[in-house]
């Protein structure tokens, strides 16, 4: 049928395929599974790191983090802006987050233990999710690639900052040092985690790579973190928890050792240390916000009563 | 010199206290766009603060940081009004707290912020800038306060406990410290025009303006003198904690 | 008639009036009204000590607060208790206490801000407290005298725990004898407001005396509360906030100055610092527990009806 | 020895958590009765964290007092599991935390009482009328336990959630650390007979055994490892901060 090819040129063309323009069901149907779960993980994952909002142990850290938190905020606005494009609407999609039925990132499922918890949040899961994300910004579906843009712009700034607190941390006292080894202790593996199962066990990725969705397979992403991150660390002076870590020649690449992908099934199948209390936290404010929204609405209807009267 | 540094203390603790009580709001929030909002408020509240209490430090020679005054000092070393130490309770209360703070320090850094009877030149800026963030915030929680007075049947009334329960707390955004009166900043002068203000938006939101009397001062003290609630040693508890774990470390 | 002689020959003979005794309606109604208040403010004299209990700055301190709170919830239980051989009912009470028809000692709408205060109240509002309850344990119905010999006992023993902590906080550092002096500073006129306005205005006292339900007058209390606490805040080492104290040797008692009765005024009409946080966290434990008590009620009805099967 | 510090460090912590977190109950309880029992239960606890703790610092030669433990540890260096730290929750749930906590402290103090297998003749001590207190910590549990289960329908369901979220954080207390492991009392071998007394009580409240599997670790380290939850830094902030403004000071 035309729409059809017209949908299969624009992927070929590596054009954008736009709100109005036909698309497969599954296209579509894939693209709000992944946009929806990356809105939702940008709301989830204000958690983690709020949890250490008041308690920052500087102002001007303060002030940081509460703008990181905002931006956050943003992203999820932005992200389910791009899924409403779809012809889901956000309601849905917030039911759907509070009910289990629509995941995100595992990765915030882990707790924060200490402050050093929200540098190596940035410079560690920031650093991952900019590695997933910045081939995103070349997705063939047009508002997803340029929310995109934006979000990654921000992630690489909020990760240069997290580098920087750990820096800072890195050449204070020696328990500061120690909360920094200890927190790279704890989220190294769960980042590793955050490209999916290993490409043999990723049975989608083939076709999302099809639509232009996807770009590298879970595990090129992975090593590409890898890469990234080894030399960073060892300029930061902490000791990655990986000891098959090494410098192969050959490959011109670091080998690295394999996660607990059980542990990895544990927090997906929703035994994580924290997924019942972030589901929990983000049901009540729903909740608890209920007769606010109700307000608004019925305010609004009021005006424009009033106004079209 | 100490009574300029005190008056920037003043300012800037209450600055600092809502905003650490509008941080709270985070991952709470009933909306997405609240989120949003009530973080930015918050910032620019902590900027403030920033602004405020590194001047108290210079003004009296001290050389005392914003961190110095926020994290080593006690509780009764605190001077902000009792009004923004109070726990959040609903989005009710914490909007009608927000409208009151929002009126009346516009007002007041509107006034500060006259060059012609300048105190201070870092205070003059501060408050400029100042004036116009809080001009946002006066709006936002006036759009709520009316969003909610004239919304559901249900919400009216929590709006209305909202600004009862806040009610209590104004009398001390108006009453004289004694650093205030040497200064001639007396807040009692803009008490008039403050309430005229937020009469108009309570009207606007179908409420009633609250009778309630001011809250009782402790043999004679308040907030202004370091005599708060039992909100704020748990708040400032929270605040400090990870500082005074680590003390001399740098962030 | 026969029983309101039998009631005045009681009173006259310094016996005691029981339950099933006859009483007029305005003596039953009077110590009602006292003993609920009595009930009332055991209970909410939990909160501002219990305020301290999660930061008692040494293990030690924190039993002996944990085991005066515990005892405070007993005294409202005995005296719930003494209330209701009088024909009401505790759950009654509490609705009058929550709704604030029924008041309470005005002295806990004042706020704790330093662990100095849980000495002070310990040491001056126990033994204002007490200076009051003693000659209570003499009181014409015996249900009540009975109770108060059992509350008198516990409380001198937690004005004597009281006093030793600021003892040891006075030989302590210097911040530590700055709380006990500005504890002091707070609670002290707050304090002698506890017996009550002064004579003149206190209407109610004849008849209550003529009952022998109260023994002394206000202000005979409140000069013997000054006689016994000054020579204590000496040997503490504390100024009494009070520029007109002195001996007078024609008295043989210690002059003092006047409370500041207006602030005493707006604390009684429910605008001091904690009217509104004390009503509201017991209204809160209250509507929290009822499901509670509901399902216990439940419960029980259901073990009745099999156990008369 | 360095051990047998370690072991009491282990279960003073949760004795002094979870009498932490009873506390948070006073002036919130349902019933007037409760408000005396809670107080009773959490100084029953407080009290053996308080020889426990003692302990310790005598064990290991060390000399550090119950205070030194309670107050100038760091969170990682806690080594209670993560049940006694998490929030308090509803009545339902704190009745269910209390009841898998009082079962399953009170069948290892019955061990550690056994004096033919002797650890060390404090630890016995503090055992023997551990397990007595206890004894009625779990009779008051399980009673609450069952007049919710059986009580009206809505409580039967707050009762069941308050079991099912507890579940997952039973697994911890039978999981050997390692000291544990090397002074021969494995927890694990109290696991069934524990299982059986909670099932009992559960059958008798008309509730359902949840079938929740075990909350992950991190990294395969959990709250005896010092690795917590979100849940204790706050706690422990607030446990602390009086004592560390004013270090050194004796009250």
């Amino acid at each position: 049928s035309a729409p059809a090819e017209h949908f299969d040129a624009v992927i070929a063309a590596e054009q954008r395929i736009e709100p109005r323009d036909w698309m497969p069901d599954a296209y579509r149907a894939t693209l709000v599974r992944q946009i929806a779960q990356h809105a939702h993980s940008e709301i989830i994952g204000m958690q983690p790191e709020g949890n250490w909002l008041s308690r920052a142990p500087s102002l001007r850290r303060k002030a940081i983090l509460l703008a990181k938190a905002q931006d956050e905020a943003g992203h999820g606005l932005y992200l389910y802006a791009a899924a409403e494009t779809l012809g889901v609407d956000r309601a849905e999609l917030t039911e759907k987050l509070i009910s289990g039925r629509q995941k995100y990132s595992s990765i915030f499922n882990y707790p924060t233990l200490t402050f050093a918890d929200v540098g190596v949040i940035g410079w560690l899961v920031d650093g991952a999710a900019i590695c997933n994300q910045v081939p995103l910004c070349r997705c063939s579906y047009g508002p997803y690639a340029r929310a995109m843009v934006r979000v990654c712009k921000e992630e690489s700034f909020h990760q240069r900052q997290g580098y920087e607190l750990l820096m800072t941390l890195m050449r204070g006292t020696e328990a500061q040092r120690r909360m920094v080894q200890d927190a790279v202790d704890r989220w190294w593996w769960p980042s590793l985690m955050m490209f999916g199962p290993p490409d043999g066990d990723s049975p989608n990725t083939a076709q999302s790579m099809a639509w232009r969705i996807k770009r590298h397979t879970n595990d090129e992403l992975r090593q590409r973190f890898v890469d990234m991150t080894v030399p960073q660390a060892e300029h930061l002076g902490v000791t990655l928890p990986d000891p098959a870590l090494r410098w192969n020649e050959q490959r011109d690449s670091w080998d690295f050792g394999e996660p607990d992908w059980s542990e990895l099934q544990q927090v997906i199948k929703g035994q994580g240390p924290c997924n019942a209390q972030r589901i929990d936290r983000r049901r009540a404010a729903h909740e608890d916000g209920a007769w606010v929204r109700e307000a608004a609405t019925a305010y609004a209807d009021k005006s424009k009563g009033q106004s079209s009267e | 010199g100490a009574d300029l540094s005190l008056y920037c203390q003043l300012l800037g603790d209450d600055a600092l206290i809502l905003s650490q009580r509008l941080i709270e709001w985070c991952t709470r929030a009933p909306e997405l766009e609240e989120e949003v909002a009530l973080a930015n408020l918050g910032l620019d509240l902590l900027g403030q603060a920033r602004l405020l209490l590194t001047r108290a430090g210079q003004a009296d020679g001290t050389g005392r940081t914003e961190d110095d005054f926020a994290y080593w000092r006690a509780e009764h070393e605190f001077h902000n009004v009792r009004l923004v130490e109070a726990e959040n309770g609903d989005f009710g209360y914490s909007i009608a707290r927000l409208l009151v703070f929002a009126t009346a320090r516009r007002a007041l850094y509107l006034r500060l912020a006259d060059t012609r009877a300048e105190l201070d030149a870092v205070l003059t800026s501060v408050a400029v800038r100042g004036a116009k963030e809080l001009a946002y915030h006066q709006e936002y929680a006036a759009a709520w306060t009316v969003r909610l007075g004239d919304g559901t049947p249900y919400s009216a009334q929590r709006m209305q406990a909202g600004l009862d329960a806040v009610w209590p707390l104004l009398d001390e955004l108006f009453t004289a410290h004694e650093v205030e009166l040497r200064l001639g900043v007396d807040p009692a002068e803009l008490r008039a025009g403050v309430l005229e203000e937020l009469a108009a938006v309570i009207a606007e939101a179908t409420l009633v303006v609250p009778g309630a009397a001011p809250m009782a001062r402790v043999g004679g003290r308040a907030g202004r003198e370091g005599v708060h609630t039992e909100a704020l040693g748990p708040l400032l508890a929270e605040l400090q904690c990870v500082a005074r774990e680590h003390p001399g470390a740098t962030w």
